[in-house]
């Protein structure tokens, strides 16, 4: 698909990528790999996964994003038990049903326990799939994590490079890096017009915006966010009378585009968020032009990433800044909502709460599955939140 | 032109308070909730005012609360069932700051500011709920009548011990239960401490130690309110149809409104 | 003639069935369990004896099953539910492989060979999808449970449910009843969802045809249609179909009284 | 289906030595001037701790002690109330509420950590639960971060190897640091061999069951040997009780004396007990009179019975093993089949029990798939759900009336190696 045809106007730029979203299956990655020899698709599962390395060899890293409200889970939940989260089983479920066939392989790594086994599930199930998993570390502080990881990062190129049959160079890094560099770069800058500004940029636009990189090649998403900052920064119109919120929600299992519009029907101008965190971890671009760029994407991950809760880096306080990110945002409110039986962000609440009760930031504690088809009890506890918050 | 009229549709029953400008309740009635909804509402207003001689034309404002808010297109007002049982309680029991809300799906804790406002709530999301549903169940079992069971459960001397968190699988004990022979005294006991201690977790959660208000059709088992008391070791305030305090809560959060609008 | 009888103590009813040398079912009867399980058996068992004008000292063996089964006290052995609703579909139906059993708290998958139980599974911890789901969902129609298999055939546009959690079920339907749903599209989408549910649960131990469908929700015609539609296979279903875990007691008491007679 | 019950010296003995350390805790928490450092089961390594003479304390044991006691509850409610979800891993509820309950418990006061210790091994719950206790307690917890085993080979990798190496080196200077002095190298050299000499002897007591009858039940009175396993390992008073207790149980084996009267059926569970039910539990099986041969939940702490013993010419490299390669938690899921395989296998059990706990989703994320799996190899398998810590979970009718059914059809079956029927 060339860019040049892509519609200008921020409603057609979202519609685009809801059509991409919500089709089943992988077209644009498998339009990109037949576009060139030596290319290969690898499905990401959440929460991150070094997108530049995998591109760098020639794999598109596709992301794994659950299987939304359309899916029947028929197969998957006889393997993983009612209180195991819905993205473990639909992501399974896809695999059962031959969704995931136009992948080369899939990757997982050290979020939680659930998804750890699902690789192993994976592996057992899908005796031709290759699986990958990565060992994230967990100790921040230590001199020796950012080699282990780089050292980590070098075996996962040269899984990558099998599965393409072309193993990246430096260079190759190098350049992957300067794309999703600009990526991130329009994300950031998009977050930023949201904050300032949410009546030019409702969060069931943005979503969608950020999103669809799971699908599409880096270079045709930079293009497509360059557009809908532009669209969006021109875009008219007049801030209402809304409460503010910052939603948070370590978004490994993802929200509908229908409960994301549902939170803000309720009332609420949303001014940050975490979803599809991975994609966008980062708080600033990676160093384009060091010796090793990946000793480089190691630091990025250990030392200038955003907090999460499959993250823990002793050094910071992730309440603490969720704190000061309410405070920058100006926001009236946090949500907190957290997919249902996901045990690290249910884990995190407690801590939430008690900062947030310190710092006498009304907040309210939800839980969603992407699964959710009606939202009407959801809807009705941010509406008596909202209304907790105007009605004196 | 001088009633306000608070609506509240439940998924079991619809309620309508009338009030007068000054706050006094003329009226308050319950039906059994049935579709459509329209209808419903327009019958039940209707029959309200019929009851106390008056007619649409008296009428000055009609607010409604509860699942089915804004399905009735005449309303002036739609408010969520948490804000309006807030207000009700409010106005019943001045003092109170925690509201407690057992319904027959869902039960929440409020904690309300004087006056009303909802200032934090906590409402189960999961297999904890169904309360009510999860009574008369029980009721049904143990072949005795709804009415009877508050005070069939306060002469519980050793009440079981109900632990499953998911209402279906709660029936399964008591059942588990009547087979061991069990007295129906006992299992009711146990039913209501399983209940209360269920709400102590919500009400726990929003942190309030103070004196609570109950709220909606639990209030009507004696039983209820006592291990409420017991497990929560607060007094626990009940108005004598306690079910209407979000019906009320809605029609007094009108008056507001219309008061604030004319100054 | 001599006889042996299965008694099925069930959370609500107690079922009872009497044959016999024959294996033919001579009598049926169904009471309410009620508060008292303990005398729920006996109550049964005199209940099954009237039927049949059966003396007690022509039943050589008795066999309690179900959730009061150790209640059956005057019985000869306890055989859980499990064994003898494989037991009983074999009987009815000698090519069962798969029996599918839907009971008020309970769904169930049983894979059977010759009467004998493969493998077995059983809803889990969350009771999501079982009869009890249907018993609410008709209350809050506000119709009979009889009634609601019927009216869910007439469905066209089935609506979809956000769950099968019986306790929230309540505020699915009535927010579909608020947005002006026709009844029997509710129930239609019900049907649907629990079908769904079930055959994802009997999916466990393999979906062998010839499926039996047992237990009190398969006299649910729309249950039938649904779980059909969706197997793609037809299902034995029989009058007698609640009865199973009875039929089957019944059939282990027979064979019981035949070896030890066999053995003295 | 009579029980026999045997409370023999190594039931004594358990009970003397464990009475002895948790005095040892109160003392401590009491001020006896001995620092504690809170630690994780997963592949614990106590032996360094031991060399620098800090007590190890393991909240995992203690909240399985409360739930044993049936006092987790009131623990798990008040962290609920704090903000943790119904579906949190209980073992942390009940360990955050006895925290701020004041650290009483009826068996000890726990001491206030000196190292809060997260050996990350496997279960991503420690990170949480560690991290909470950080925040709570101010301490910074040292992360030992250990790579999970993800080669085809089922083996760690030299990097891996090295990197936990050096991460040794740093918590040995973080314990020179809490108690103030070095470390000395013969102390370790001593605590790893006492415990190679404890591990060997464990493993033997486990291939006991390989015998029919089963001396013991590898299940339910494994249990009572895990405690020492864990808090006493290293030490001489550890190395005492796996002497007593292996030779009373080879006797036992000798006279051909078993857990139950009768052994009908041999089986292999899969998953940590349900703690708060465990009698009840214990007689479901009893009533059958089925022995479980062999569990997965004996090999948390370590995997001894496969041949691995810690070198006393080698102690860091093997605690590094330990950590790494031989123990439950860090062992990939597949492995886990394996391991369930040999049991099977070398073990001659007939069939499998799967007892899935919400609480703890390292183990129990995917079990279906693995009932899938060992079904499918005709292998009877059973999937029953409880919890470990959590009594609320635990339905006895329901889950009486699946053993019965998963019981009675293998007794239907045609005899088979291994069903002594």
């Amino acid at each position: 698909m060339s860019t040049q045809s892509l519609p200008q106007s921020i409603e057609a730029l979202v519609e685009h990528c809801d059509r991409i979203i919500e089709e089943p299956g992988f077209a644009p990655a498998v339009a990109w790999k037949r576009a060139a020899p030596n290319r290969a698709a690898i499905g990401c599962f959440p929460v991150y996964t070094p997108t530049e390395v995998f591109y760098a060899s020639g794999v598109l890293p596709v992301g794994l994003a659950g299987g939304g409200n359309r899916m029947e889970i028929a197969h998957a939940d006889s393997r993983f038990q009612s209180f195991i989260c819905s993205i473990i089983k639909s992501t399974l479920e896809q695999g059962m049903t031959g969704l995931l066939e136009d992948l080369d392989g899939v990757v997982f790594h050290s979020i939680c326990d659930p998804a750890r086994n699902l690789a192993s599930v994976y592996t057992r199930n899908f005796p031709q799939t290759p699986v990958e998993y990565i060992h994230f570390p967990q100790n921040f502080e230590a001199e020796e994590a950012p080699q282990y990881l780089r050292d980590e990062y070098e075996r996962v190129a040269r899984f990558a490079g099998e599965l393409s049959g072309k193993q990246m160079t430096t260079e190759d890094l190098r350049a992957a890096i300067r794309i999703y560099n600009r990526v991130r770069e329009t994300i950031r800058r998009l977050y930023a017009l949201r904050r300032d500004s949410p009546h030019l940029l409702r969060t069931r636009e943005l979503y969608p915006l950020v999103r669809v990189g799971h699908l599409i090649p880096p270079e045709e998403h930079a293009e497509l966010l360059a557009d809908a900052l532009h669209a969006a920064a021109t875009r008219e119109g007049r801030e209402r009378d809304r409460i503010r919120v910052v939603l948070t929600g370590s978004f490994c299992e993802q929200p509908t585009l229908d409960l994301i519009a549902a939170i803000e029907d309720a009332g609420c101008y949303l001014v940050d968020d975490d979803f599809l965190i991975g994609r966008r971890w980062f708080n600033g671009n990676v160093p384009e032009n060091t010796a090793d760029p990946l000793l480089a994407l190691a630091e990025d991950y250990l030392n200038a990433s955003l907090p999460s809760p499959v993250k823990h880096d002793m050094r910071i306080s992730p309440s603490e800044l969720l704190v000061e990110r309410a405070r920058s945002h100006r926001a009236d409110a946090v949500i907190v909502l957290c997919a249902k039986f996901c045990e690290p962000s249910l884990f995190a609440y407690p801590i939430y709460r008690k900062a947030l009760q310190a710092a006498g930031i009304p907040h309210l504690f939800l839980e969603f599955e992407e699964k959710m088809w009606m939202f009407d009890r959801i809807k009705s506890e941010i509406e008596t939140f909202v209304e907790s918050l105007l009605f004196d | 032109m001088n009633i306000i009229a608070g609506v509240d549709l439940g998924s079991r029953s619809t309620k309508v308070v009338l009030i007068d400008r000054e706050g006094r309740q003329l009226f308050a009635s319950a039906t059994r909730t049935r579709p459509p909804l329209i209808e419903l509402v327009d019958r039940a207003v209707d029959e309200a005012l019929a009851a106390i001689g008056a007619g649409r034309s008296d009428l000055r404002y009609i607010a409604t609360t509860g699942f089915g808010r804004s399905s009735y297109p005449e309303r002036d007002l739609q408010l969520t069932e948490v804000t309006a049982a807030a207000y009700g309680a409010a106005a019943l029991f001045p003092g109170t700051r925690c509201v407690l809300d057992i319904g027959a799906q869902s039960s929440r804790a409020v904690k309300i500011a004087p006056g009303g406002r909802v200032r934090e709530f906590k409402s189960n999301e999961k297999c904890a709920a169904g309360a009510g549903g999860f009574v008369e169940r029980a009721a049904k079992y143990l072949e005795t009548e709804l009415a009877e069971v508050g005070e069939l459960s306060m002469n519980g001397n050793e009440p079981v011990a109900i632990s499953s968190v998911c209402a279906v699988l709660a029936e399964s004990e008591i059942i588990n239960h009547v087979s061991q022979g069990e007295s129906r005294e006992n299992i009711l006991r146990g039913v209501h401490q399983s209940l209360a201690e269920r709400a102590v977790l919500l009400v726990k959660r929003i942190g309030i130690e103070e004196e609570v208000t109950l709220v909606g059709g639990m209030g009507y088992q004696a039983g209820m309110i006592r291990a409420l008391q017991e497990a929560l070791a607060v007094p626990i305030n009940c108005a004598p149809q306690p079910e209407m305090a979000g019906a009320l809560g809605a029609a007094l959060l009108s008056k507001r409104r219309i008061e604030k609008s004319a100054a | 003639m001599k006889y042996a009888a299965g008694i099925d103590v069930g959370s609500t009813q107690t079922k009872c069935i009497i044959i016999d040398e024959n294996k033919r079912i001579v009598a049926r009867a169904l009471t309410d369990t009620g508060a008292n399980i303990t005398r729920a058996g006996e109550r049964g068992y005199e209940a099954v004896l009237a039927a049949g004008g059966i003396a007690r000292e022509d039943v050589l063996c008795v066999v309690g099953t179900g959730y009061g089964r150790f209640k059956v006290s005057f019985g000869d052995l306890q055989i859980t539910e499990i064994t003898c609703h494989a037991k009983g579909a074999s009987m009815l139906f000698p090519d069962t492989a798969t029996v599918i059993d839907m009971g008020g708290q309970d769904a169930k998958g049983i894979s059977v060979q010759n009467g004998e139980v493969v493998d077995f599974v059983m809803n889990d911890k969350c009771a999501a999808g079982t009869g009890r789901f249907l018993s609410t969902a008709a209350e809050t129609l506000g119709l009979s449970l009889d009634e609601i298999g019927a009216i869910s055939l007439k469905a066209r546009n089935p609506v979809r449910l956000s769950t099968v959690c019986t306790v929230f079920v309540e505020s699915d339907i009535m927010s579909y009843v608020a947005q002006g749903k026709k009844t029997e599209d509710i129930l239609g989408g019900i049907h649907s969802a629990i079908a769904a549910r079930t055959i994802a649960l009997v999916r466990r131990v393999g979906l062998k045809p010839n499926y039996t469908f047992t237990g009190g929700v398969s006299l649910n015609v729309g249950m039938v249609k649904m779980l059909e539609e969706k197997l793609g296979a037809p299902l034995n279903v029989s009058p007698d179909s609640h009865y199973m875990g009875a039929i089957g007691a019944a059939v282990f008491a027979l064979e019981h009284a035949m070896s030890t007679t066999a053995a003295s | 289906m009579t029980e026999n019950h045997y409370q023999g010296k190594l039931h004594h003995l358990q009970k003397e030595l464990m009475s002895e350390y948790y005095a040892a805790l109160t003392a401590s928490a009491n001020g006896s001037g001995v620092p504690a450092a809170y630690l994780l089961i997963g592949g614990n390594p106590v032996e360094l701790l031991r060399a620098f003479d800090i007590l190890p304390v393991f909240p995992e044991v203690n909240a399985l002690q409360l739930a044993v006691r049936k006092q987790s509850l009131p623990f798990i409610q008040s962290a609920e109330f704090m903000g943790y979800s119904s579906d949190n891993c209980a073992y942390v509820k009940a360990d955050i509420g006895m925290y701020f309950g004041g650290r009483q418990t009826p068996f000890a006061t726990i001491p206030e950590p000196s190292l809060l210790l997260c050996n990350y091994v496997g279960c991503n719950v420690y990170l949480d639960w560690f991290g909470h206790l950080a925040e709570f307690t101010g301490q910074s917890a040292f992360q030992l971060d250990i790579p999970f085993i993800r080669s085809a080979s089922g083996k760690p990798s030299k990097e891996d190897i090295e990197y936990v190496l050096r991460q040794l080196h740093h918590l040995i200077e973080r314990c020179e640091e809490i108690t103030g002095r070095k470390l000395d190298e013969e102390k370790l050299r001593e605590a790893v061999r006492l415990s190679s000499l404890t591990g060997d002897l464990w493993a033997k007591i486990k291939h006991l069951t390989k015998r029919t009858p089963a001396p013991y039940d590898a299940y339910f009175d494994s249990v009572t040997m895990m405690a020492p396993l864990y808090c006493l390992r290293g030490t001489p008073q550890g190395l005492e009780f796996f002497e007593t207790a292996y030779a009373e149980l080879l006797a036992k084996a000798e006279a051909g004396i078993g857990p139950l009267e009768k052994e009908r059926f041999r089986y292999v569970i899969e998953g940590p007990p349900p703690w708060p039910h465990l009698r009840a539990f214990r007689d479901m099986f009893s009533r059958w009179d089925a022995v479980a041969v062999a569990s997965t939940y004996s090999t948390v702490g370590g995997l001894w019975e496969f041949g691995f013993s810690h070198d006393p010419d080698h102690p860091l490299e093997s605690i590094a093993r330990h950590l790494l390669e031989w123990n439950l938690t860090n062992r990939n899921f597949l492995q886990r089949y394996e391991q369930i395989e040999r049991y099977l296998e070398e073990w001659n059990a007939s069939a499998l029990v799967i007892h899935s706990v919400k609480s703890c989703r390292l183990f129990s994320a995917g079990q279906g798939d693995m009932r899938e799996y060992f079904t499918k190899r005709g292998v009877p398998t059973l999937l029953v759900e409880s919890d470990l810590e959590d009594p609320r979970y635990f339905s006895e009718a329901q889950m009486r009336n699946r053993i019965d059914a998963f019981f009675e059809s293998i007794a239907h079956r045609p005899t088979r190696e291994g069903v002594t029927a």
